[in-house]
């Protein structure tokens, strides 16, 4: 167990490179990662999670700010002097060992005494339940059989800090669901500080303690997941979170504390707030709809219900945009409906249209 | 501690730098011949063959190049060999593209020994085959004709060349030639307006490396021609004979044999790379 | 399936008046014939030479070869000398000439050197045997009078070392590869006065005459050290020639082509600073090498007749004089050689004549090949001090008399 | 009903036939024929010189084979010729190759030049090193002089051992770029998480070497060592223009092959120099295997697996 | 539009190999698509979705049965005279030809006049919004993009019959749903029968007016998707269909009608059905929990909860088995409480134990 702490961290690729001058990859990154918490960083592709890892792991180096594990600035240390233990998206098992030697090799380079390692393997494997496999070499395991193996490679090193990065992201869904159980109970046995990579908003959100929400080098957020879905703090971090996304459009002042979607009859109360144009925005889990008497407009039309099963989304169009709502069940409108958005169960998120940043519903009322 | 001996970084530094040294090291060691030879070509040999090589560059003559180039004795040569690499080239890829695009997309049975067996063909050596070839074509009225030479070297080169495309072919996904099915077009048609498009730079590369192998050919040139059809490898060879050892000659008809097959490997060197090793991994 | 070439009719007699085409596969040492002589011999006889192609020496063998195994017929006249005319004449790939066809004043060696077993198989085109060839200039800056050849070897010896110094080295010799190797042991052995093989082709080489010669021969490389060491690695008289005429060796025993290589206007030497005479003997006062050359007729000719008339045109004075005065070979004919146009135009001619009074011999044999390279192998090994010479020829004609026996057709 | 999809597919499969015909009919012609001829002769008493009367001996010639010392000499050659540019040539490559994979700059104009001596046709490289090595006008004399290494010329090419030494390095030269490309082009394949793993797992340079990158290209080694066994077997273009011909000084780069063209273009020994030859490529065939057999085969499991 | 009827089709590949008894790869399918529908082929990876796809459309041969297009045999028609489009899973654009021209092949091939072929490739490419990559390669587009071109292709050709073989699978979450939604529309629009392959039942579920659940090459379901969620024919079929998966357990009957989850105390009344065993299913968000008193048992133990923003999904130890239960919003248990389940709201599925299939709630009571 081990406490991470990023100041300010950076990266530059390819300073080196005639001249040209390199962009961030990743800039000021500043947060502290609790010892035997789990936290997910969480970002679109190219966002500079596996950077940020890497930098941690000491598989790249920090181009500025700097590192400490339990206190201790680790610029200079080798990879393998970090103790931890790192679990890559393509799980990286060396094709032409055995499970058993893969899951060895680690505890042998670090010269563990053989009978400690083969207590250390059957161990770790017995607590993945691929003792059978141990004899085979990756090629003939399935994408899932893999994922564990490389699970055990790490858990018998005992690091103090776990790092994953997407491992889950080449699994087909099924699996994916059983082993993100399985990775949330082994995180609670072993109790290891853990960091872990994903794109996917609900693995985040369903595993870790903390979430370090990233988008393009930057932080956007870091909070708890009950944090980043309920009380997003850019534009960013509300659209990216949440499935279906949440709405999101620009209303204009009309009189004190109302705005408007442009082009619509749709309004909602925002109280005072200070700006002529604001970002709002609704989970469409949120909303309910209402479907209008004959004659009435309503606020918008029905484009299209895509039934889930237990829920259906409803597309509808409001104005030049589209709205969704999530309903219970198949749903009971069709597409061509008039309906009305109701909001008065939502949660009503804004953000600074400039800054995007999010307007403390504090500030408003 | 090991890490505290030097800093991270510092360490980094010092590989970067002494692997950079090891690099030009071996860059030398590999052109230097080659430049030397080409220094040959164009200073008098009085100017090397002193104690001190006076590499002035005034003393830079392209004299023997003019000289071999308005031999007609050379000039000869270097027709066959363009004649002959060109040819040969044509047909190994028309052959060698229908078979390996049969053998990359029709499975039947003997595929796999008959791609093997192609491989064989490298385990030949040439020596062997020579006095029946010599006699095969003699026979058939193509010794000392270009066009003998052509079809040898084209059945030399066609496993080769099948072997590199077959790998490129493979690489094609069959889901583009169900759409081209669907689309409406017949399996000539998939192969011409498909396929070979789609495996167009992997079949420059085997033409390209198709022609450098029969132009640099010189055992069968040697063997198989005697005047008409000599082409320039045996030329260049026949620049030291018992009586005529022409060192800036050999040097000038060194680098002259050499220029073509150099421009077009440097051309093409990605893809040839890539044909060949592909075809190794998939051994 | 073939019928034996040997089974058709016997040796080729003058006759009738040829005519139609022939082809001629020739080396690259002359261009008199296709600058004149190939018009002059369409004109006189009317027979058109459909083809005249030179070939680089050490290329025409495999290529000869190649051509007679497939009994191809697209040359008629091939070109020939001592070791070839036994070999392809054995091998039953050359026309035999009848007696009647070969012209009468002939010099002995030009005529063995398309000879096998008392078999004529073609005609010479220039005789060429070794000569003594000196730097008169190294002379002088070492003091030495440059007029007067070495009496014999021990004076040939002392001179060689007076004249080397530094990067100069007063003797030099082709032995880079098998036939030079073969050559070279040849020369020492004739002017010890030994013999290669007996009237019955009994190697007899390692003889007395063979250690005497091949240790003499070491000496100069590694007691006296007066041959430059590059000796070991020139692989042809040409490479010989131009070091020569680079102006920084003493002596060469070489082929008559050294005068016009050493005279050239890209030589450090000129026909006054050379110097050529007699090569110097050891048990015999001189004796040397014989490299002539000659045609010969493909077996598998269709017009035989016209071939033989090109052979006979090549021996005619008037082509012997152009061979002699244009490039510098000796000609094949005893009327050519007492010319005086002849004598004036190549001034070595006289030293050749004297040479025709000692030994000159080559002993071409089928089995040339594999005795050379069995004898190069032995022989470079007692260069390089590896073995005696005596073990070296030893082994080596060991190696002969199987040759011998597997080759001489009783 | 399933007589007519059953059509379908014979017609593909004549389709298939059809493209392979002209392919194979000029392999197996120019090849196949000349080589069943060659195999014919090497059963025979076929010597030219002695005559076009040819005798069936059966296996004598190959008898011969074994026991003709001018074989084992030329195999003895082979042999340390072969080993040197197989074992040290892929070596020597996968240590460039490990150089080159590092990024720098220029790194692409290297990889670039690096086929120039592939490129080279084996005569001008022949003729090249005869430039350089020359005993009288050769620059590494030259060179070696003016660095105080040697005081007077050597003769490279007039030892044998030195001149096989040149050949070595002659070919070693020109077949190790296509070597180092072919190990640089496998140790990209090596996926890079395998070095991260090994790095967190701990290992050093060494370890990671031997245990991961060397292990991960098995498949392109083994090509590189049965090629390169191939080339190096039958060799013969350079030997032919360095030595004029002759495969000296004293035979000291006769090597199989190149007594093989001896015997049957210099001694005119059509039966035996077959044999030989034959000999040869059973040889290089028995290599090609020995390979296959020391890196466990072309993984018959594996492949299973991938279908 | 056409309608497409299969026969009892079946496929065997590799009859023609050295001897092996080969398996059916799909096996004794009988269904028709009505014309103007849009079905989908629902099923797990290696089911024969695609070979059954591959057969419709005359890429493969038909092993045993027969396909009829608007009642005729198509046989031994050729791909192309069957008049239908496929848009394939890696879109299959030519990467030589442009845009314009990928799109024009297929009529070019077909003899269509020129001027023809220019107003069908710019109609297709506005609906499908690429009128401004259609000079780019496909190398130079998005995966979005590739994914419209090769929509824009099919619809080019004006076909009968589109074939979709899961044309979705290679883009990421966010653009999935994007064109999921404008897939639905442009069928409404274009109205051609449409035949979707696809293993995401969420995809099937919102797309289809039928759909067709295959396992092993068998049929398992045909029907809305209205019936497959709510009553799978088979157990393969619950399984299978919803998120998270319906929880399935063996219950044995302890009096009349009355059965147990052995070794628990949570019961189901499920009337007399005559039958010892029966398999029991109940859809995850269908059950609620409650938290019991203390010192009461409770039906099992809460072993974690993951939070995924709107609803949480509760796994909860019951017995040797595991019971999912999603709540809504971030949940009210933690590990370790001890729970009821209550199922009153929950619809109970019963299938036959070793026939899997079905037991009509109609003879239950
Ligand atoms: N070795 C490198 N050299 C130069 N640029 C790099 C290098 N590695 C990554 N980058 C760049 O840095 C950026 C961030 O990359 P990173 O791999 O950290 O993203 P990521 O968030 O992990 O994305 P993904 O979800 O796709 O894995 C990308 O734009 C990438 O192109
Ligand atoms: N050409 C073929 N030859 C032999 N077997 C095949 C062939 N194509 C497919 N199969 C086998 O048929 C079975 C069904 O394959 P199919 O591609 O139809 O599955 P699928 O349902 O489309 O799966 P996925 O979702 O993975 O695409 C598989 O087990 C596959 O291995
Ligand atoms: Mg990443
Ligand atoms: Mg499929």
């Amino acid at each position: 167990m081990a406490q991470i702490e990023l100041i300010s961290v950076g990266k530059v690729y390819g300073k080196t490179r005639r001249g040209k001058a390199a962009e961030n990859t990743v800039s000021d990154l500043t947060y502290v990662i609790e010892s035997g918490h789990f936290v997910s960083l969480l970002g679109p592709s190219g966002c500079g999670k596996t950077t940020t890892l890497n930098m941690i792991a000491g598989l790249e180096d920090v181009s500025s700010g700097e590192i400490l594990i339990d206190g201790r600035k680790v610029d200079d240390l080798e990879p393998d002097k970090r103790d931890l233990a790192f679990v890559f998206q393509d799980y990286a098992l060396y094709p032409h060992m055995s499970v058993y030697e893969n899951i060895a090799f680690g505890l042998r380079m670090r010269k563990v005494p053989k009978h400690e390692i083969e207590t250390r393997v059957s161990d770790s494997a017995s607590r993945l339940d691929i003792r059978s496999v141990l004899k085979s070499k990756p090629k003939q395991l399935s994408g899932g059989q893999c994922q564990r193996v490389a699970l055990a490679r790490a858990i018998a090193r005992r690091p103090a800090v776990f790092l994953f990065d997407e491992p889950l992201s080449n699994l087909d869904a099924l699996l994916r669901d059983q082993t993100r159980s399985e990775l949330k109970l082994l995180h609670r046995e072993l109790g290891a500080t853990s960091v872990y990579v994903t794109h996917d908003q609900e693995e985040a959100m369903t595993l870790s303690d903390r979430i370090v929400v990233m988008s393009r080098g930057r932080l956007e957020q870091f909070g708890t997941p009950f944090e980043i879905y309920h009380e997003p703090a850019t534009e960013f971090v509300a659209s990216f979170v949440g499935k279906p996304r949440m709405n999101l459009f620009t209303a204009l002042r009309t009189k004190n504390g109302r705005y408007t979607l442009p082009g619509t009859t749709f309004t909602v109360d925002l109280g005072e707030i200070g700006l002529d144009r604001v970002r709002v925005g609704f989970r469409p889990e949120e909303c309910e709809l209402r479907v209008v008497e004959p004659g009435t407009h309503g606020h918008g039309v029905v484009r299209s219900v895509e039934p889930l099963g237990n829920v259906s989304d409803v597309l509808i169009t409001l104005g030049d945009q589209q709205f969704m709502v999530r309903v219970p069940g198949f749903g009971t409108c069709a597409p061509g409906d008039r309906v009305d958005i109701i909001t008065t169960r939502a949660r009503i998120h804004c953000f600074d249209p400039t800054t995007f940043l999010r307007i403390s519903r504090g500030r408003v009322s | 501690m090991r890490e505290s001996w030097l800093s991270r970084n510092l360490r980094h530094h010092l590989t970067a730098w002494t692997c950079g040294a090891l690099v030009i090291v071996v860059m030398v060691i590999f052109l230097a011949p080659f430049v030397w030879m080409i220094a040959y070509s164009v200073y008098p040999s009085t100017a090397l063959q002193a104690g001190v090589p006076d590499l002035s560059l005034t003393n830079i003559t392209l004299d023997s190049y003019g000289q071999l180039f308005s031999d007609p004795m050379f000039l000869g040569p270097i027709v066959n060999s363009v004649i002959v690499g060109l040819s040969t080239t044509v047909m190994c890829m028309a052959a060698g593209a229908a078979c390996a695009y049969a053998i990359a997309r029709f499975r039947f049975r003997g595929r796999q020994p008959l791609l093997l067996s192609m491989m064989t063909v490298q385990a030949i050596p040439v020596i062997v085959l020579a006095v029946p070839l010599f006699i095969l074509l003699r026979s058939v009225g193509l010794y000392d004709q270009l066009l003998g030479l052509i079809v040898t070297y084209t059945a030399f080169i066609l496993p080769l060349v099948i072997w590199m495309l077959v790998s490129f072919f493979e690489e094609i996904p069959p889901s583009l030639e169900r759409a081209a099915r669907i689309d409406g077009c017949n399996r000539l048609q998939i192969m011409y307006k498909i396929a070979f498009p789609l495996a167009a730079p992997g079949m420059a590369a085997t033409a390209i490396l198709a022609f450098i192998t029969s132009w640099s050919d010189f055992f069968l040139a040697k063997v198989l021609t005697s005047n008409t059809a000599v082409t320039l490898p045996v030329k260049t060879a026949a620049f030291q004979g018992l009586f005529a050892m022409d060192y800036t000659s050999a040097a000038t008809a060194g680098v002259i044999t050499a220029i073509p097959v150099l421009v077009l490997t440097l051309v093409a060197q990605k893809w040839i790379i890539r044909g060949l090793t592909e075809g190794a991994v998939k051994g | 399936s073939t019928t034996s070439p040997q089974s058709s009719a016997g040796p080729l007699k003058t006759g009738g008046k040829p005519s139609g085409q022939i082809n001629i596969l020739d080396d690259n040492t002359n261009s008199v014939f296709k600058d004149s002589t190939i018009a002059a011999f369409e004109k006189q006889t009317g027979i058109k030479v459909a083809s005249y192609q030179q070939g680089n020496f050490n290329d025409l063998h495999d290529k000869m070869a190649t051509m007679f195994a497939a009994q191809d017929a697209s040359f008629d006249v091939v070109m020939t000398w001592a070791g070839w005319s036994a070999e392809f004449g054995q091998a039953g790939w050359l026309q035999e000439l009848d007696k009647t066809a070969v012209p009468s004043d002939l010099i002995q060696p030009a005529l063995d050197a398309v000879s096998w077993r008392g078999k004529i198989y073609g005609l010479p085109k220039f005789v060429s045997v070794q000569t003594m060839f000196w730097n008169k200039d190294i002379y002088k800056k070492n003091g030495i009078d440059p007029h007067v050849a070495p009496a014999n070897w021990d004076e040939f010896v002392k001179l060689a070392k007076k004249l080397t110094t530094g990067s100069q080295f007063g003797y030099a010799c082709d032995m880079g590869n098998p036939a030079g190797a073969y050559q070279n042991f040849l020369r020492m052995l004739l002017i010890c006065g030994g013999e290669m093989y007996d009237a019955d082709y009994n190697p007899i080489f390692a003889g007395e005459a063979g250690v005497e010669g091949l240790t003499k021969l070491v000496e100069l490389l590694q007691l006296h050290r007066v041959m430059d060491p590059a000796s070991l690695q020139i692989t042809n008289a040409s490479d010989l020639a131009d070091l020569f005429a680079r102006g920084t060796t003493g002596i060469v025993f070489n082929w008559p082509f050294q005068y016009a290589v050493a005279t050239a206007a890209t030589s450090k030497l000129t026909k006054d600073s050379l110097g050529n005479g007699l090569i110097p003997g050891i048990s015999v006062t001189s004796a040397s090498i014989d490299g002539s050359e000659g045609f010969a007729i493909n077996k598998y000719s269709k017009n035989k007749e016209a071939a033989l008339a090109w052979l006979q045109f090549v021996a005619t004075e008037t082509v012997q004089l152009q061979i002699v005065e244009k490039e510098g070979w000796f000609p094949v004919s005893k009327s050519v050689l007492e010319a005086p146009t002849a004598v004036a135009a190549l001034p070595v001619l006289t030293t050749y004549k004297e040479t025709t009074r000692y030994v000159t011999k080559r002993y071409g044999t089928p089995w040339g090949n594999e005795f050379d390279q069995a004898l190069s192998i032995q022989i470079i090994n007692a260069m390089n001090g590896k073995t005696s010479p005596k073990d070296a020829l030893a082994s080596a004609q060991t190696t002969a008399q199987g040759l011998v026996k597997k080759y001489l057709k009783k | 009903m399933a007589g007519l999809a059953e059509l379908g597919r014979k017609r593909e499969t004549r389709f298939g036939l059809l493209l392979i015909t002209p392919a194979v009919l000029i392999i197996v012609m120019l090849l196949g024929y000349p080589m069943g001829y060659a195999i014919f002769m090497s059963f025979q008493q076929w010597n030219d010189k002695l005559g076009a009367d040819h005798r069936a001996i059966g296996l004598a010639n190959y008898e011969q084979l074994v026991s003709d010392p001018a074989v084992h000499e030329a195999m003895g050659l082979t042999a340390y010729f072969s080993v040197i540019t197989v074992v040290g040539g892929v070596a020597l490559a996968i240590s460039i190759a490990i150089l080159l994979n590092r990024t720098f700059r220029g790194r692409t104009i290297v990889r670039v030049l690096l086929l120039v001596p592939w490129a080279v046709p084996p005569v001008v490289n022949g003729i090249m090193w005869k430039l350089i090595f020359d005993g009288s006008v050769g620059i590494a004399n030259t060179i070696l002089k003016s660095l105080g290494i040697i005081s007077a010329s050597v003769q490279w090419l007039s030892d044998p051992a030195a001149t096989m030494n040149i050949l070595v390095f002659a070919e070693t030269w020109k077949l190790l770029p296509f070597l180092c490309l072919l190990m640089l082009a496998a140790l990209q394949g090596v996926p890079r998480s395998l070095y991260r793993a090994a790095a967190i797992d701990g290992a050093d340079a060494w370890n990671t070497f031997w245990r991961i990158t060397l292990p991960n290209i098995r498949g392109p080694l083994m090509f590189a060592l049965i090629v390169q066994s191939m080339w190096s077997l039958k060799v013969f273009d350079t030997i032919y223009v360095l030595t004029g011909g002759s495969g000296g000084p004293a035979g000291g780069t006769t090597t199989i092959n190149f007594l093989a063209y001896l015997t049957n273009f210099s001694n005119l020994d059509r039966g035996y120099g077959s044999a030989m030859a034959v000999g040869i490529m059973i040889l290089v065939l028995v290599i090609a295997v020995f390979w296959i057999l020391v890196f466990g085969g072309f993984n018959r499991k594996r492949r299973a697996a991938d279908a």
